[in-house]
């Protein structure tokens, strides 16, 4: 189907599966439950979770195919974000035209940075695309505060032209008439769901994205990229030209951030520099590694857990905990706060740190290696129990690595 | 005129700093083969070795003093710190005042040391590891322990202040004929200048007149062949770990006093300390010097009025617009060997 | 099914649709909500998003606690604070309108992105009404945004810019803190007097925004007393390293140094201007001075002993002697056993307004509320007679000027309090070309319904 | 007419000569072999035909067009591959795809952006790839990690590579360095076999002479940067300025 194996579109089936039912299976713990604090089915999150998932499939096009480690790609977020503040500022507040600009003008910019940058590899390749992703941040907090609005961030003012706002049209960002904030709830029993118009924009898009970059991975392009990784001297040799195939990835995955930029912005029409700075460029590294580098799942399986501890862990402070641990004597409950209290709230930079260091150095794979782990065990605890059925039965979101 | 020379007495300045930093980051690179996204936090916990030795001479036993209230109206509790007790005011104030100086010697061994642990920890484990792994893990660490300094010391900069010795600035602008008050320049400035002078010249000594040093190079330069001389490279290279991570960590401390010590300069500096390390060139130690003290002086011209106002906004960019220029001239940066890091 | 623009999560923890058992989704019907998070349980939630990361953590956790003491105030535990003290007596120390209040906290990080995020999941996920805090400009504006799309009111903390309540002023954002107009308002006719009227002023700012308004409200009431403005220099946020910004000033000929920083940049510059010796050089037969228009304690701990001396301003100082002021450091003192700072007592007079706000327009919906606090005149707060003005959502109140105390006798009296600007002095028209003159607008109430 | 011409060669690293004049004439179909002692400049003229150096003076011609100046990929579709001295393959990628990968390059040129075809469909370049692994019996290990191989089977895979091309000259860069005299033996078997089979010109750089006189129609001998003779086989192996500058060399 739609040009892939059978094994491909059983897998593309799960992945449009797990985006579309993410509003309920993010939302496991019942709203009354102490629990519900870990809950991430709320639109906010959920957006987050598919359009970083979209940055870091593009990313990995570029780092997890060729090796080309860019430390800049948040430049291209924030181009991305930028353009489609400013159509809503100049046209109105429709998303279309933005994003389909957002992807074009982070194109340029990709190819012109790619162009210069892609003449040297390794380290020096990361400090050039570093060196511009942070020209480009310092100039927009600054200097550029007449176009980007600065430090306060881009926004849009009621005395905007914004030519093609009707008498009707939305005050906030849609598409044609479905406004991205607004949201369906369901109740079953303690249960809350949310479907946010918003996240399945977000998430039909990142489906789209999901399968571009599938079938970019089986493609001869993507073999070309696989072989440029892996040896660029046998490349030259063999009548490839290494250059324009790591220019179109690096293009490509420049598309995705703006992409992922436009995305941003359309679901909250703001667009604030920081989005360029170089730890923002980090962020969706780690995301890649964490997850773990050219498989197709890993990327967003770290981008999810890097925006989830963001999210989750930054907002347990001591009266949480001490609502979790209640139950316990006064002592007991003091003593288990304190333990945990430097890891939550204020200090959930600790926890992503030391969660970062215990993947890399016990999954060298990243989270999928962990997954495939996992399932292998599963299988084979399978295979020695009785009624032994086919394991394929029991995908589990078994994480496919393109070998 | 003494304007450019000013801006050129800032640059070596600043320039001291980003050398030191690049300087071990490059042993590091050049010996071990690993990215140390961490060495921004081993120069901030060297800058926390001066707060820490503050902290210890300042150890207090509280004398009420009923004359005074403090914030709540309860009597106010005066501080009085141990050593001024033991030693007098004179003697004991005097260690209080020399606390960063004196810090140099909390610093060595606690720098040493956790060199030596990072390494046979942890980076020793990495080094067949792709340098993307080496990155994660290294970068896990950078935020782990800018959180643990941040559990204890907070999140606010902390003052350091260096002897009163050295407070105040020598007037240079006298001394070469201009009028009083043109060139001025702090004392201490001048102190950490040479104490970097001081620094790079033992480490390039170290490692140019020792056999230890030489090893060391040879393994820089080719390690298997080192390997195979049946010399145990790997023990000198745990050595060099801890010389990287002490180096940083005097740059630390003795800049204390320039930069009041935060849990994130680490971070501050760590972008920074990379664009160095690749201008100079991977693997290159007289490359990390020397395009540290460039790029300290060029940034110093660039934040020049007169420049700001043909272009402004250059003292934002300047370095990176250096780094670019360097790199799309000289494939290698200014030094650089060929081969490392460019795959 | 129903479409709601945000999520409402008080219904839920009241049992009011107790479905557990049922085999059929329950489906809220439209006439559950009046307006965004309207909380129909015993208690109602406050968001209060901070700093927890980065440079401003420790302002951040200073604004948590005072966050957590009001709650406390409002919930009739403590010793009831500025409560005792505030002349509006709407509250009754039972909750609010016999809800308990209850609250979340977030991280800001001190970027406008995550600050969003933390408020949207504030609003999304929690359900609160309101959200309170912050300590940079750039935060608090897009954080005052968010809540106005989504309905809910937003109590702001520390925001210095003139452009909070300037030109980016939104119907439903409150803010009680001073801004850089009131700073130069404030701190020209102390530096007239102390300083003279002659006099060559070299500033170095911050390169944001933030640094931009305050520059030139500075530069507007120095020059409008006869002071020659040098030079403005623009320096990168985080430079760290300012001494090739500090150096050229003795070459200009400045004898004033006005440091439009906050922060660690304030931290590092004033330092380093010192280490430079500025302020023991005569130029033009005048002692060299600096200053430092926006101080906080916090801040000022850090620069240490460099501070000796510096004219600055504040919103408002645990020295005073009001008995607002003394209720609250009394409360705050037992609780945590240091003062509160300026940002402390900010969130917490903030929390207190809109507590009271409910409480006196009797219902939750933010349009009341709002109109509840425009134009509303107290005191009783330690700022003196204060008004929330209707035009702009700005409170006007005395401001103070600080000096760097010559001899502190502990860590948290390093600034002394020399003089209480009348509130008079630091009005102005809400039209003033420095808050986007007529162009600027609060909009209408949303309440999200 | 030689399908490679070089001629007036000379090439200088900063003091060292290391070509002086070499004039060297490749007939087609034919084996080629270039010998000489070490530091002869054999890899610097390998070098200079594939587009890696670019020598001073003289001229490389291939099928009446020149070489010089040209980068590596393109000297490559002009129809030169080349086995290297240690066989440089896509280490990380199967076998299967080691070789798709040259089939791609012959059709399509040095860039095509195939983005959204998938290679699994590309049928006749599938076949292609398939049967030239049977060819060189490698067709059960077509899924093998190409890294995780024996040293043979990397040289033999470099070989289909490069012969998946049909390219009308193959350069060998010392085809059987290194390699245990069985594994030689089988190489030289390889590429008899190739020579039978098909219709190609070969160069080869060898220092092993049972390699050379086994498979060369002609040989050139290298010594000091330029060529000494050229001949066929059986007249190299008594020339006596050959005795005296390689043989006598190696033996004492």
């Amino acid at each position: 189907m739609l040009g892939l194996s059978a094994k491909d579109t059983r897998f593309l089936l799960i992945v449009v599966f797990l985006t579309l039912a993410t509003p309920f299976l993010l939302q496991p713990f019942p709203e009354t439950s102490s629990l519900a604090q870990f809950n991430a089915g709320y639109p906010d999150l959920m957006q987050k979770f598919a359009i970083f998932g979209i940055f870091a499939i593009g990313f990995n096009i570029l780092f997890g195919l060729t090796g080309y480690l860019s430390f800049g790609h948040a430049a291209f977020l924030g181009v991305g974000s930028y353009t489609v503040v400013w159509m809503y500022k100049l046209l109105g507040y429709n998303v279309l035209p933005g994003l389909v600009l957002a992807i074009i003008i982070s194109a340029l910019f990709a190819l012109v940075i790619g162009f210069i940058s892609l003449r040297r590899s390794g380290i020096y390749f990361s400090i050039l695309t570093l060196a511009f992703a942070q020209m480009s941040y310092n100039l927009a907090y600054s200097v550029l505060t007449p176009i980007t609005n600065g430090e306060t961030g881009l926004q849009v003012y009621l005395n905007d032209p914004q030519i093609l706002m009707g008498e009707n049209s939305p005050t906030s960002p849609h598409l044609f008439g479905i406004v991205m904030r607004d949201s369906t709830q369901i109740q079953m029993g303690d249960w809350l769901f949310t479907m946010n118009n918003g996240y399945y924009f977000c998430a039909v898009i990142a489906i789209i994205a999901f399968y571009i970059s599938l079938r970019i991975f089986r493609s001869p392009f993507g073999m070309m990229l696989r072989a440029i990784k892996t040896n660029q001297t046998r490349m030259n040799y063999t009548g490839l030209n290494s250059r324009p195939y790591t220019l179109a990835a690096f293009v490509i995955s420049g598309m995705y951030a703006g992409l992922a930029g436009g995305l941003l912005a359309a679901m909250d029409p703001l667009a604030g520099a920081e989005r360029m700075q170089w730890t923002a460029s980090g962020e969706v590294v780690l995301m890649t590694i964490l997850g773990g580098a050219g498989t197709l799942m890993g990327p967003v399986l770290g981008a999810g857990f890097i925006k989830y501890c963001e999210n989750i862990f930054s907002k347990i402070n001591d009266g949480v905990l001490h609502g979790w641990f209640a139950f316990m004597p006064d002592g007991i409950e003091d003593l288990i706060v304190a333990m945990i209290h430097p890891f939550v709230g204020k200090g959930w930079h600790l926890t992503l740190g030391i969660l970062f260091m215990l993947v890399v150095i016990f999954l060298p794979g990243g989270l999928v290696e962990g997954g495939q782990r996992v399932a292998r065990l599963f299988r084979r605890n399978k295979k020695a129990g009785p009624g032994d059925k086919d394991p394929e039965h029991h995908p589990k979101q078994a994480p496919h690595v393109a070998e | 005129m003494d304007a450019i020379l000013l801006q050129i007495l800032n640059g070596l300045d600043k320039g001291s700093a980003y050398a030191l930093i690049a300087l071990g980051l490059t042993l590091i690179f050049g010996t071990l083969g690993v990215v140390n996204f961490a060495h921004g936090a081993l120069f901030m916990i060297g800058a926390f070795c001066a707060v820490v030795m503050q902290r210890l001479l300042n150890l207090s036993y509280e004398v009420v003093d009923p004359t005074r209230t403090d914030f709540l109206g309860n009597p106010l509790k005066v501080q009085m710190p141990y050593v001024e007790s033991w030693f007098g005011t004179e003697f004991g104030g005097g260690l209080i005042e020399w606390s960063v100086p004196l810090s140099i010697l909390l610093a060595i061994p606690v720098m040493v040391g956790l060199g030596f642990a990072m390494e046979r920890g942890l980076i020793k484990h990495f080094y067949k590891r792709p340098h993307a792994d080496q990155i994660l893990v290294t970068f896990g660490l950078a935020i782990v322990l800018q959180e643990i300094i941040k559990y204890f010391f907070g999140a606010n900069p902390i003052p350091t202040t260096s002897p009163d010795l050295f407070s105040g600035s020598f007037d240079f602008g006298v001394l070469l004929g201009f009028d009083p008050n043109t060139i001025i320049y702090p004392y201490w400035r001048m102190v950490y200048f040479l104490f970097a002078l001081i620094i790079i010249g033992g480490v390039f000594s170290f490692l140019q007149f020792t056999t230890f040093g030489m090893v060391v190079r040879a393994g820089m330069a080719d390690r298997e062949t080192v390997g195979l001389l049946g010399i145990n490279i790997d023990r000198r290279f745990t050595i060099m770990f801890g010389l990287a991570a002490a180096v940083a960590g005097l740059a630390g401390v003795m800049y204390a006093p320039i930069l009041s010590p935060n849990y994130h300069m680490g971070m501050d500096f760590l972008v920074l300390s990379f664009v160095v390390v690749v201008v100079g060139g991977m693997g290159s130690l007289p490359g990390a010097v020397l395009a540290g003290f460039l790029l300290g002086i060029l940034q110093s011209f660039a934040s020049m009025n007169e420049v700001k106002s043909i272009i402004p906004g250059i003292d934002q960019v300047i370095i990176y617009l250096i780094a670019i220029i360097i790199l799309l001239t000289r494939p290698r940066g200014l030094m650089g060997r060929k081969g490392v890091m460019e795959d | 099914m129903t479409n709601s623009t945000f999520t409402r999560r008080g219904v839920l923890k009241t049992g009011a649709v107790t479905g557990a058992g049922l085999a059929l989704p329950t489906i809220f019907t439209s006439s559950a909500s009046a307006f965004t998070n309207e909380p129909t349980g015993s208690t109602v939630k406050f968001g209060f998003n901070v700093p927890q990361t980065g440079p401003y953590a420790e302002e951040g956790l200073d604004e948590l606690r005072a966050q957590e003491l009001a709650v406390e105030h409002i919930n009739g535990m403590g010793d009831g604070g500025m409560l005792n003290t505030f002349t509006s007596k709407a509250l009754d120390g039972t909750g609010i309108l016999g809800k308990k209040v209850e609250f979340v906290t977030g991280d800001t990080q001190t970027k406008s992105d995550a600050a969003r995020a933390s408020a949207k999941s504030m609003i999304e996920k929690d359900g609160v009404v309101m959200i309170n805090g912050g300590s940079s400009s750039g935060v608090a504006i897009a954080v005052q945004g968010l809540c106005q799309e989504a309905g809910i009111i937003f109590m702001a903390g520390l925001t210095h810019s003139n452009d909070t309540t300037g030109k980016d002023r939104k119907a439903n954002g409150f803010r009680h803190f001073f801004n850089a107009y009131m700073s130069g308002a404030a701190l020209a006719p102390v530096l007239e007097k102390e300083y003279g009227t002659e006099r060559r002023a070299y500033h170095l700012t911050a390169d944001y925004t933030w640094g931009y308004t305050q520059q030139e409200s500075i530069q507007s009431f120095t020059e409008a007393m006869g002071w020659e403005t040098v030079n403005n220099v623009l320096t990168p946020v985080g430079a760290g390293d300012f001494s090739s910004y500090i150096t050229p000033v003795l070459q200009s000929g400045a004898d004033v140094l006005i440091l439009n920083h906050y922060g660690g940049d304030m931290v590092n510059s004033l330092t380093q201007a010192v280490q430079f010796g500025l302020r023991d050089k005569m130029v033009n037969g005048k002692q060299f001075e600096i200053v430092v228009p926006l101080y906080s304690e916090l801040m000022a701990a850090g620069a240490g002993e460099n501070i000796k001396g510096v004219f600055g301003s504040m919103n408002w100082n645990w020295q005073l002697q009001d008995a607002g002021t003394k209720a609250f450091v009394q409360s705050f003192g037992q609780k945590y056993g240091r003062p509160p700072s300026n940002s402390a007592h900010t969130c917490y007079v903030q929390t207190l307004l809109y507590a009271d706000a409910v409480a006196r327009a009797g219902s939750f919906n933010p349009c009341a509320v709002a109109e509840a606090l425009e134009g509303f005149e107290f005191d009783g707060m330690g700022n003196g007679p204060t008004l929330y003005r209707a035009d702009d959502h700005q409170c006007f109140k005395d401001v103070l000027v600080m000096k760097g105390a010559e001899n502190p006798t502990t860590q948290y009296d390093t600034l002394e309090v020399v003089e209480v600007t009348p509130r008079a002095q630091v009005e102005y028209a809400p039209n003033h070309p420095m808050f986007g003159g007529d162009a600027a607008t609060l909009g209408t109430c949303n309440d999200g319904a | 007419m030689g399908i490679l011409e070089v001629k007036g060669v000379n090439k200088r690293f900063g003091g060292l000569q290391a070509l002086g004049d070499v004039n060297l004439s490749v007939a087609e179909n034919t084996v080629h072999a270039i010998i000489g002692p070490n530091g002869a400049g054999k890899s610097t003229l390998l070098n200079c035909l594939v587009g890696k150096l670019i020598p001073d003076t003289g001229s490389v011609m291939f099928d009446g067009q020149s070489v010089l100046g040209r980068k590596p990929h393109e000297i490559n579709q002009m129809g030169i591959s080349r086995v290297f001295q240690t066989p440089e393959i896509f280490g990380d990628l199967t076998v299967m795809e080691n070789v798709l990968i040259p089939c791609f390059a012959r059709r399509d040129g040095a860039f095509r952006m195939r983005a959204f075809e998938t290679v699994a469909h590309e049928k006749d370049i599938v076949e292609k790839a398939l049967q030239m692994l049977e060819d060189v019996n490698m067709a059960d290990k077509k899924d093998m990690h190409a890294a995780s191989m024996s040293r043979g089977d990397k040289r033999r895979l470099e070989m289909a590579m490069c012969l998946v091309q049909e390219p009308r000259l193959l350069l060998l860069d010392e085809p059987t360095a290194g390699m245990a005299r069985a594994d030689t033996n089988n190489t030289i078997d390889l590429l008899r076999e190739i020579k039978e089979k098909r219709d190609i010109t070969m160069a080869i750089i060898e220092h092993d002479m049972h390699v050379v006189f086994s498979l060369a129609d002609r040989i050139t001998v290298l010594a000091q940067g330029t060529p000494l003779v050229e001949d066929v086989p059986e007249k190299i192996k008594g020339h006596p300025k050959v005795q005296e500058a390689y043989l006598g060399q190696a033996h004492g």
